[in-house]
């Protein structure tokens, strides 16, 4: 039963660590929409 | 019973963008959302137009079709409004809608797009009108105020118009017949088709 | 489950049907609009909210009110009204003006957005200096005595020529007016604004063709016009909302729209006629034009005889212009410009409408002057629906230039002369003599540095960089003043970077730190000061229909930040002049002198442009009932302010008891003077070679003068008989102004503190300056007829020879030149001619607009536009990097935009980028938090040098440049 | 000038469209090239209308006046035209605008995918699903459990490591999760909503949605695993012949002897890969929206095999705008996740209930050797070498 525990496991912590590096690689509708050279949106 | 809808007078519009940044100021809508768009063809060549696009707040809406959460819902007006408390930001409306309304904050990304964000008509959302959930949620309320959609009525030339439809279609009539050429009406039949009426 | 109106989720408690208010004062408005064509559509059915208070419904109403203030936009001179929504102090809220006669309630993308000046992220926070390379935060006092005394300094050993006070459009005319008594007071003409480089030639050709140097009708007035010559403008991007009245001619009176310009802008999207023509070749198009009028016979005769002098030498300038001459210089095809004539012939009363398309060259005196003798011709003058409609740049700049911010005039026009500074000393009760002490004592020639010309905004960094010897001051500019005003908005940034750096000093005055913070590698000697916004104070605007209008203080000012006359009470206070200066002037605060009583000052004093009747109290009285104006007339119809035009537009005779209307259309002699009516002025003597240049039996109605007379005097007033009208207080004024009885009638009506000789001529039907002929030919200048000058740079050799330029002079301080650097050839290297212009989205050198998130997000990348077949022959893509290289060696990387707009062979920049220099991003070398949201190369390092003959405006539009990929 | 100029345009137009001339016959020519009687019926009764007649009236540039003359800034096209062109996508369109499909003004694909998916994908998933499970309990009742035959030896031999175990569950589990949360999206609004009701319904959907977006990855990197696990085991040869001629022995008679996975393993395993992979790239499109497009090329790659003409089909859409890319790319992968969930009905079934000793495979991995023997007889020589008791038995 071992590995079906651990695939569970391993499951758990792949969605959660997929969802964290998405939402901080840029994918929001500000980062998309922004000449990046020119522009300075943060304060 | 009035029926809201825009109207854009292609003969008009300048291509100024005050529509746009009139939603901004009125809802203080994040850079990125575009509730409203200007939208130009043949850009620099003769025959060049523009015309400005958001929700059409269209009588069969695709958007309110689909929903998987079933959020929106359409005022006595016809105006076509959703809850971000149900939306799940599947991003379906945006595939259904024939005019690209709907609005994002997460522009890739399904897993989190957030909840969507759409022109209003300046109409708010199901909260308590011009509450302070509502305006944060979905901007100004001035509908609910007596007033129309803030893009028309600073439109810097007219071009864009807003209201009760037969007053729309009747003032546009005028103009077309006061200019004796240019039928400049735009979107109408796709968005308001006859269609359950 | 489709067409479900409502579920669950939709209560929507004292919901408003938008058919609700359509009852009320929905009816009347659209019946307005309907006849005027402004139609709004279901705007109509919209209570508007005229009063004061709005009540929030819903919620807000239970908890407090949001007032709400009227105020005018900050950005182009259309003058469009903004109702702000305030609460407790906070601006939440943009509501359409619907009673403003100038835009009904219409904005453009910039007037939509104003309200961000209340939340002023990137604003400059507060005084700031650099301290070995680093920013460093430091008190308004500090500040203040670090300047003050550096500039005492420079004084003691250069002279008070030695600071160079830039001054700004965006002042309000209070502010500006005490900025140029400022300098005054300093002692140095050596203070200007950005007139210089926007419409200075359009004032110098425009004041010695007919008078008045400014837009003779209204944007409203072209309402009346049949049809409109567009030349050198793009206001659907510049004015939008001027639009607005355009169409409504287009689209009512059927009115052909003809835009005449070298890309094919987003006016001329909605043109009838488009004439696309080589840049610089404006008076050749123009002539072109003339020739087909005066080939027909379609000039108007009598116009002519009565209104004109010197026609006849134009006629034989124009004579060599034939349609093949035409199209060899111009390009625009004779058949066209046939038809164009035949259309204005036509279709009268027309409109000529121009801006810095056709200011900005060395030879743009002689487009303006081109401008009106087309109209002179047409005889389209004088009349609703006529005249030269020129579209003023920034929201102050005709009140900043009426109130003399410029290197050679006092406030009103009033030239660098004994009379002139005799005039103004009596306005503000100053002893003359400790007047002429404040400044330096050398002579140039016969002229004491008092009454000497000062250096033009466009040259100071020539007063900083040419050797002290070849200019006409004792030393080189030494210290900065940049009081409102963007650097990036002038040509040769490569040298203005040396200049900067050169300079003892260079102090910054605005609400951003703009370009000049960023563009020196000064380690030291640079000081920002925060000023506020005009939505941070309150003061009178100037349209550019001549209209003034009065702002209310929105909010007040944000951080450190000051409104600019308090700063310039600090400094005059710390200059030890601030008891004289102000002795007229009463204090809202310790610092902080009363705006309404400036408005009174100055009204005692600006009588040759009639800005005498515009007192605080009557243009608050308008801005207060908009709605009774008159959109097309601009005339009160009924209300308080019954019979006056909107905004007193100048010249307003007389003391503001004299209740004169303003004067909606110059020289339109149609109506009484008393009622806004005016003859052509008379301003250059009565006969010239013997010819009459009084107008030849002519005049307003009522005039007991039924022919042409000069401009009133007292001895007029003695020999007609009418100095018995003058009241004892008048006459006592009078008087006292002459000094001495043998001088008596020597007073004349821009000289009579007390307005009765303007009283009593006008109520004698006649017009104080005189009733006289416009000249076509201005004797006075380089060039008398105005002729066809190739640009410094050209591409067009062949047409040097036949088209020269100027020689080299010097003028104003400078040397100047122009032959040297036609002389030599740069087409073969600099093959493309490149030109600049304007975006609707951002503003003069774009510091404010680029830091406005709403507008930015719409512009974000600077660029090029290049035609299609010069991009493919250079192999540039659309999108790509490209180097734009000047013929002066200064270089901009930008994005590469291929389009049709421009023509093949010329180049097109905006000019509102900056913060990027030579491909080098300059951010980090803004103060923290203070840096534009959009940053991006200035056209102007590439702009070339070069300056017009009598203005020195400088050369924007015609310069060359090269262009490969990057 | 205007009308003169749009009549030019409309002539021109006819000349270009003269098919949709002759479609639409005399009548289109006497309404002077606008709609006919026959086509607002037509429209009116929902059959689909050749618009030709007006996606090709855009007005003609080269009919134009030169931009030196009067009204030659008008391009050559009247408004009416220009709408057109918006309202066919055939417009130069540009905008400051910066978001997705910013450039497209209207596209007309939206109504078409929801009523197929709210109608048509609905009822193929309530019959595809429904019937599998029927299908596999008839064969349960029939057949019954599937038993050793044999003498159990008491001793197991071992048939996955726990490592190819781990694959497989996270396979197993994740598929399982994106099932289950996949069918809430498309069912959600027709059966849970009226059971739960909105809010209920909502916070369900937002949950079920992440964890489908989020354990997307598990299944993929899962898949992959699998893949390289046993892809040598699977790869066909001669003995799935004969075991797929006799059906796998799972109606009766002799088990044919197989290798380590037999034929009707491999066949499960493919399927998982291929389907799953497909369900996989269209997943990932719609994780990224038109980030990747993967319709309009294969769909004009198609087009040019002639593939639509083999089965008399008009050719695919092309080019697709990009809304149309999602909603193709939202179809396909509900459909072949539909598919794929109904072959692993039937591979649950046989992997538990369906098959005696069958589900310690995965579940201790180890099995009964008389199992192995008759279920996977070449296998289990390759592992222990020729059995005596084999010999003495023939």
């Amino acid at each position: 039963m071992k590995p079906f525990i651990l695939a569970i496991f391993a499951l758990v912590v792949i969605s959660f660590g997929a969802n964290q590096i998405l939402l901080n690689s840029g994918f929001s509708s500000a980062d998309a929409g922004t000449s990046h050279e020119n522009v300075r949106l943060s304060n | 019973m009035a029926r809201a809808k825009f109207l854009v007078d292609a003969e008009r519009c300048i291509e100024c963008n005050a529509c746009v940044t009139a939603c901004k100021n009125e809802h203080e809508v994040p850079w990125g959302i575009n509730r409203r768009k200007v939208v130009t063809i043949n850009d620099g060549k003769p025959g060049e137009r523009s015309i400005s696009v958001a929700c059409m707040h269209c009588s069969d809406a695709p958007c309110m079709a689909v929903c998987p959460t079933d959020c929106f819902y359409q005022t006595e007006e016809g105006i076509v409004l959703h809850s971000k408390d149900l939306c799940i930001g599947c991003g379906y409306c945006f595939y259904a809608c024939p005019f690209g309304a709907p609005q994002y904050p997460q522009a890739g990304n399904f897993g989190s797009r957030g909840k969507m964000d759409k022109c209003t008509f300046c109409a708010g959302g199901p909260e308590e009108n011009n509450s302070t959930a509502e305006f944060q949620k979905y901007g100004r309320n001035r509908i609910a105020e007596g007033k129309l959609p803030i893009c028309a009525e600073m439109c810097a030339t007219k071009a864009l118009l807003a209201g009760d439809g037969d007053e729309v279609s009747s003032i546009y009539r005028e103009r077309v017949v006061a200019r004796g050429f240019g039928s400049g009406a735009w979107g109408w039949g796709t968005a308001y088709s006859q269609k359950g009426e | 489950m489709l067409r479900k109106k409502t579920n669950g989720y939709t209560r929507r408690s004292g919901r408003t049907p938008i058919l609700v208010n359509k009852a009320s004062n929905g009816i009347d408005r659209r019946g307005f609009l309907r006849g005027s064509g402004l139609a709004i559509g279901g705007l109509a059915a919209i209570a508007g909210t005229g009063g004061t208070v709005t009540q929030a419904t819903a919620q807000s109403a239970a908890t407090r009110a949001i007032e709400t203030i009227k105020s005018v936009c900050t950005h182009c001179s259309v003058g469009c009204s903004v109702i702000a929504e305030v609460d407790n102090g906070v601006w939440v809220g943009q509501e359409p003006a619907w009673d403003s006669p100038f835009n009904l309630g219409a904005h453009c993308a910039k007037g939509a957005a104003v309200r961000e000046h209340a939340h002023g992220e990137r604003r400059l926070k507060y005084p700031m200096k650099k301290e070995n390379g680093e920013w460093v935060r430091i008190s308004w006092e500090q500040a203040i005595n670090e300047i003050g005394d550096g500039m005492m300094k420079i004084r003691e050993e250069s002279g008070p020529d030695s600071v160079y006070w830039l001054g700004s459009a965006k002042s309000n005319n209070e502010q500006a007016y005490l900025f140029r008594k400022f300098a005054a007071y300093w002692g140095t003409n050596n203070v200007d604004h950005q007139a210089r480089i926007c419409h200075s030639t359009t004032v110098a050709g425009v004041a010695n063709t007919w008078g008045y140097g400014a837009m003779t009708n209204s944007y409203n007035d072209i309402h009346n016009s049949k049809a409109i010559f567009l030349i050198g403008g793009n206001p659907a991007e510049a004015h939008p909302v001027s639009l607005l009245h355009m169409l409504k001619a287009k689209e009512e009176n059927n009115a052909p729209l003809i835009v005449c310009d070298p890309r094919f802008t987003r006016t001329a999207a909605h043109a009838d006629e488009y004439v696309r023509f080589r840049p610089g070749s404006d008076v050749a198009l123009v002539w072109g034009i003339l020739w087909h009028i005066f080939e027909n016979g379609w000039e108007d005769q009598e116009f002519i005889r009565t209104r004109v002098w010197g026609m006849d030498e134009i006629r034989a300038e124009v004579k060599k212009w034939t349609p093949e001459e035409v199209e060899r210089v111009t390009g625009a095809p004779g058949s066209q410009l046939e038809r164009v004539a035949r259309t204005l012939a036509n279709n009268r009363p027309g409109t000529v409408i121009w801006c810095m398309g056709g200011t900005q060259h060395t030879n743009g005196n002689n487009n303006t002057r081109a401008y009106c003798i087309l109209q002179l011709a047409l005889g389209n003058m004088g009349t609703a629906g006529g005249g030269t409609n020129i579209f003023r740049g920034h929201d102050n700049v005709q009140g900043a230039t009426d109130l003399g911010v410029l290197a050679d005039t006092l406030p009103g026009y009033y030239g660098l002369a004994a009379g002139s500074w005799a005039h103004w000393a009596r306005v503000w009760e100053e002893d003359l003599d400790w007047l002429k002490g404040r400044f330096s004592p050398e002579v140039v020639g016969e002229t004491p540095m008092m009454n000497l010309t000062g250096i033009p905004v466009s040259r100071w960094i020539d007063g900083v960089l040419e050797d002290a010897d070849n200019i006409d001051q004792p030393d080189n500019v030494r210290a900065m003043v940049l009081w409102g005003h963007a650097p990036n908005s002038q040509t040769r940034q490569k040298e203005m970077k040396t200049a900067m750096e050169k300079l003892d000093m260079l102090v910054v005055v605005d609400p951003y730190p703009t370009v000049s913070a960023v563009l020196q590698d000064r380690t030291d000697g640079v000081y920002l000061l925060p000023a506020t916004t005009q939505f941070e104070t309150r003061g009178s605007v100037t349209a550019s229909n001549r209209s003034l209008q009065w702002r209310d203080k929105v909010v007040e000012p944000l951080f450190e930040s000051l409104p600019d006359h308090t700063i310039i009470y600090k400094f005059a206070t710390k200059f030890g002049f601030a008891d004289r200066m102000f002795r007229k002037i009463g204090m809202d605060s310790e610092e902080e002198p009363n705006i309404e009583d400036v408005t009174r000052e100055f009204n005692r004093g600006m009588w040759t442009v009639g800005y005498t009747g515009q007192s605080p109290e009557r243009l608050k009285l308008h801005m207060a009932n908009q709605h009774t104006f008159d959109r097309t007339t601009l005339r009160a119809v009924g209300g308080p302010a019954d019979g006056d035009f909107y905004g007193l537009p100048w010249p307003c005779w007389g003391t503001p008891e004299m209740n004169h209307p303003g004067s909606a259309n110059l020289y339109d002699m149609s109506l009484a003077v008393k009622d806004g009516g005016l003859p052509f002025r008379a301003r250059y003597g009565v006969e010239r070679n013997g010819e009459n240049l009084l107008a030849e039996g002519v005049f307003t109605p009522g005039s007991e003068i039924e022919d042409g007379y000069p401009e009133f005097t007292m001895q007029m007033l003695i020999d007609l008989g009418w100095d018995g009208d003058l009241t004892a207080g008048e006459r006592a004024s009078i008087e006292k102004v002459a000094g001495a009885p043998d001088k008596l009638g020597g007073v004349n009506w821009k000289t009579d503190l007390s307005g009765g000789i303007q009283r009593v001529s006008i109520a004698h039907g006649c017009a104080p300056y005189g009733n006289a002929k416009a000249r076509a030919v201005v004797w006075t200048f380089p060039d008398p007829v105005p002729i066809h000058r190739e640009p410094l740079y050209t591409n067009r050799r062949d047409l040097v020879a036949d088209y020269p330029t100027y020689e080299d002079k010097k003028f104003w301080r400078v040397p100047t030149m122009y032959k040297s650097i036609q002389d030599k050839d740069f087409s073969t290297d600099y093959p493309i001619i490149l030109t600049s212009g304007r975006l609707v989205e951002y503003e003069g050198g774009g510091d404010e607009t680029r830091s406005n998130p709403w507008l930015a997000e719409l512009q974000q990348d600077m660029f090029v536009e290049i035609n299609t077949r010069d991009a493919n022959n250079l192999g540039v893509r659309d999108g790509a990097q490209v180097w734009v290289e000047g013929p002066e060696g200064g270089k901009v990387k930008v994005m590469a935009m291929v389009t049709e707009r421009v023509g093949e062979g010329v180049a097109f920049m905006p000019f509102h980028f900056g913060g990027h220099m030579e491909g080098v991003d300059l951010r980090d070398k803004y103060p923290e938090g203070a840096d534009p949201i959009v940053l991006g190369e200035s056209t102007n390092t590439a702009q070339t040098y070069g300056y017009d003959s009598v203005t020195q405006m400088q050369e924007t539009k015609a310069t060359l440049c090269k262009i490969w990929t990057a | 000038m205007i009308r003169f100029l749009s009549l030019i345009a409309i002539i021109v137009t006819f000349a270009a469209s003269a098919s949709a001339q002759e479609a639409a016959g005399e009548s289109r020519a006497s309404t002077g090239g606008a709609q006919t009687l026959a086509d607002i019926l037509e429209r009116q009764e929902g059959l689909k209308v050749d618009e030709t007649f007006r996606s090709e009236a855009t007005g003609n540039p080269d009919a134009a006046a030169p931009i030196t003359n009067q009204l030659g800034t008008l391009g050559g096209a009247s408004d009416p035209e220009l709408w057109r062109a918006y309202r066919f996508g055939s417009a130069d369109i540009s905008t400051q605008s910066r978001g997705p499909a910013a450039t497209t003004v209207i596209q007309d694909g939206g109504m078409w995918w929801l009523e197929f998916r709210e109608d048509t994908l609905l009822t193929i998933a309530v019959y595809l699903l429904g019937g599998t499970f029927l299908a596999l309990a008839l064969f349960y009742l029939v057949r019954g459990k599937i038993r050793i035959g044999g003498q159990k030896t008491g001793r197991t031999i071992t048939r996955f490591k726990a490592f190819e175990r781990f694959g497989h569950w996270l396979l197993a589990s994740s598929f399982i999760v994106l099932g289950i949360t996949g069918l809430f999206s498309l069912f959600g609004r027709k059966v849970l909503i009226p059971l739960f009701g909105h809010e209920t319904f909502s916070f369900i959907a937002v949950g079920s949605k992440w964890v489908h977006n989020n354990i997307a990855w598990a299944f993929i990197i899962a898949l992959i695993i699998i893949f390289f696990a046993w892809v040598v085991h699977n790869l066909p040869d001669r003995t799935d012949l004969r075991w797929l001629a006799k059906a796998g022995g799972l109606f009766g008679g002799e088990h044919p002897p197989a290798k380590k996975f037999n034929a009707g393993q491999k066949l499960i395993f493919w399927a998982v890969i291929v389907l799953g992979g497909s369900i996989s790239v269209s997943g990932l499109s719609l994780l990224f929206p038109f980030e990747y497009n993967l319709f309009g090329h294969t769909f004009s790659t198609l087009n040019s095999w002639g593939v639509p003409g083999w089965f008399g089909a008009s050719d695919l859409p092309f080019p697709l705008q990009p809304q149309e890319e999602m909603q193709y790319a939202q179809l396909w992968h509900a459909l072949v996740s539909l598919i794929l969930t109904a072959i692993i009905f039937a591979h649950i079934y046989l992997g538990s209930v369906g098959m005696e000793g069958a589900f310690d495979a995965m579940g201790k991995g180890e099995v009964e050797e008389q199992w192995a023997r008759e279920h996977h007889s070449l296998w289990v020589q390759d592992v222990l070498g020729p059995d005596d008791n084999e010999k003495e038995k023939v």
